[in-house]
């Protein structure tokens, strides 16, 4: 049966090494290109940079942000030690301050991608502490922080020169790209091939930059969500099963994604629709 | 999907309770008994205005009279809300006198929103956010020297799917 | 960037509703309806090792198992083959989506 | 503890400009929860802002006020180091107050 539905799909299939550092210059040229009234570090503002109303809003809920108390939570969470006197910074490099823009990073003694969230959960298991949900709350409230003491800095995401660490990127990529649910959408389906558009009159965030800005206050969710919220949901939107969040699919694609916004400044926490 | 809603932390007020991952499926209110007991007697909170379901109903209740509409009373809203359950709208006006400042959005199950007292020596001009439930008009209505005048605007709202 | 999302899309919606109008037609008893949700349950399962199940595949395979509950077998036969071919097109979706990736790759 | 208010009061020239941002759930009481029961109303009913012991804003809300409320207004007078008390209430019967320094 399945034969004629893809029928369409042209074949132009490129050649198969991966390279990361033309792949990001290829992103961010064709968003630069798509938007070319936009300066790259806008985009980390997401739709708002896309529509002159939708601004208009921003700034207004900028005046007083919504992520305000998971922000002031997030502080005092990260700086209370655990049980074992032992606390967060001890976990991090320059004790946690200012080092968002580095994650995920590759963990060459694992062979996999290790995320912001991952490593705060290791962090507190390590410790003795149980984990946090990925999802929001006191997650998304310790990202919070991370990332406005990291305001402005450039992602820095490294790829080290190791077989696996080009493999999770390629696979992220591959992720990315891969159309799933129902609705037979990929991530790429809205957010690089339509930002901009509105779908039910909501505004399609453009990809690049999109996770400079985690985690978020959604007007949609009524609060906070982290990284992992944000692939859940765009799953379960397109009708697919998400993983487990911080599934290995999960931890490449934000390691891809990361990587070609390279450059852009985090502007986390965020407010969103 | 499975969103856990773990226990509150210990950083979060037993009040402040938040609510499940839930989309903005409609509002309005249920009847309420607890006037609040701290309030002046003259700052006394409106019970029944807030119950009404019309606009209209809801502007007799409060202020027992009608509206006329002026082009001193000036309601910003957006076009097009990002999101209804957070809709930026500020109201200003260049009339004197003013002692109130409400907000009504007419096709939400109940109209009135919220209704600011201005005492003498406060700039008459507000500014805060609401949920709209769907596409609606909203109506700014300011009492100054005794009188109503009101300003409308309409507000298109729309629920999203994959957006942000 | 190619525009085939909305063709392709359209396609698969077309296969679906042959596949599920064909299966309102199997009437059935409770082995029946056993056979028909045990080759959906597995046609799913081996959409989970493609990482590429559906939403509406479980929502499915719920309808049908309380169709059964209920004495329903004819509606729980139906929803399981219901269920069966949404798995069935989760995992051709999957399976053509190992190369087709790559043609909406940015570069 | 931290307060449920964020408060920013700021004097320039004549007038102090007020912004509040109060930490609350508005539940409208039509709202249905993950298992699709209906989350009782909760909301703020009254918030009240005052100065050298009168009030200089009082909001009256009801359930279409936003989640996690935003106010903005400004008054006449107010001095830097000068203390602006806020309380609110809710439809339950609870409180909170807090004094914030205008700036």
């Amino acid at each position: 049966m399945a034969a004629l539905a893809f029928a369409a799909a042209p074949p132009a299939i490129a050649a198969d090494t991966p390279n990361p550092a033309a792949d990001a210059k290829a992103f961010q040229k064709y968003f630069t290109g798509k938007f070319p009234k936009l300066k790259l570090e806008d985009f980390v503002n997401g739709p708002y940079s896309l529509n002159e109303d939708m601004h208009k809003q921003w700034e207004e809920k900028e005046q007083f942000p919504p992520y305000e108390f998971s922000l002031d939570m997030g502080k005092e969470m990260f700086g209370k030690p655990f049980k074992n006197g032992k606390s967060y910074a001890d976990c991090f490099p320059n004790q946690g301050i200012g080092i968002r823009q580095n994650y995920p990073t590759f963990d060459e003694k694992e062979g996999k991608v290790v995320t912001l969230e991952l490593a705060l959960n290791r962090c507190r298991e390590a410790n003795g502490e149980p984990p946090f949900s990925y999802v929001k709350d006191e997650m998304a409230a310790l990202t919070a922080y991370m990332a406005f003491t990291s305001r402005g800095k450039p992602f820095d995401i490294k790829i080290p020169n190791d077989p696996r660490a080009l493999a999770a990127y390629q696979n992220g990529k591959r992720y990315f790209y891969t159309r799933r649910g129902q609705l037979n959408f990929s991530c790429a389906s809205c957010h690089v091939q339509n930002p901009g558009e509105r779908i039910r009159a909501e505004i399609l965030a453009p990809a690049l930059g999109i996770l400079n800005a985690m985690p978020i206050y959604r007007s949609e969710w009524g609060g906070m969500g982290t990284v992992s919220r944000r692939f859940t949901t765009c799953n379960i939107q397109t009708r697919g099963v998400p993983l487990e969040p911080q599934a290995d699919e999960y931890r490449d694609l934000e390691y891809y994604l990361s990587y070609v916004s390279n450059g852009l400044p985090i502007s986390g926490p965020g407010a969103r629709p | 999907m499975n969103i856990t809603h773990k226990g509150l932390g210990a950083t979060r007020r037993v009040i402040v309770q938040g609510a499940a991952s839930i989309a903005l499926a409609g509002l309005g209110s249920i009847p309420f008994g607890l006037a609040p007991a701290f309030a002046a007697a003259d700052d006394k909170y409106p019970e029944d205005a807030f119950k009404q379901k019309s606009e209209a109903d809801a502007i007799k209740s409060l202020y027992g009279k009608t509206a006329e509409p002026s082009d001193k009373v000036k309601l910003d809203a957006p076009e097009i809300a990002e999101n209804g359950a957070v809709v930026p709208i500020s109201v200003a006006t260049t009339l004197a006198d003013v002692t109130s400042i409400s907000l009504l959005v007419a096709e939400n199950p109940n109209a009135l929103a919220a209704s600011y007292q201005i005492p003498p020596g406060t700039m008459p001009s507000v500014a805060n956010r609401l949920k709209m439930a769907k596409t609606s008009n909203v109506t700014a209505i300011v009492e100054a020297g005794g009188k109503l005048y009101s300003a409308t605007k309409e507000v298109k709202v729309t629920v999203g799917g994959c957006g942000g | 960037m190619r525009k085939n999302m909305r063709i392709s899309t359209l396609s698969l919606v077309s296969v679906l509703l042959i596949a599920t109008a064909t299966s309102v037609m199997a009437a059935g008893s409770e082995a029946d309806f056993k056979t028909a949700y045990a080759a959906a349950e597995a046609a799913n399962e081996e959409a989970g090792a493609l990482r590429d199940q559906w939403t509406v595949t479980a929502t499915a395979l719920a309808a049908a198992k309380k169709a059964a509950d209920a004495g329903n077998f004819d509606q729980a036969v139906a929803q399981s083959k219901g269920a069966e071919a949404l798995a069935k097109a989760s995992i051709f979706q999957a399976t053509s989506e190992k190369e087709a990736w790559k043609t909406i790759e940015i570069r | 503890m931290a307060s449920t208010i964020r408060v920013r009061a700021t004097a320039s020239g004549e007038t102090t400009e007020v912004q509040a941002l109060i930490q609350h759930p508005m539940d409208s009481g039509f709202v249905k929860d993950a298992k699709g029961e209906i989350i009782p109303p909760h909301f703020i009913q009254q918030l009240t802002f005052e100065y050298d012991g009168k009030n200089v804003f009082v909001a009256d809300w009801g359930t279409a006020v936003s989640k996690d409320p935003y106010v903005k207004f400004s008054f006449k007078g107010g001095k830097k180091g000068d203390d602006l008390k806020i309380s609110w209430v809710d439809n339950k019967g609870a409180t909170d107050t807090t004094t914030a320094k205008i700036v």
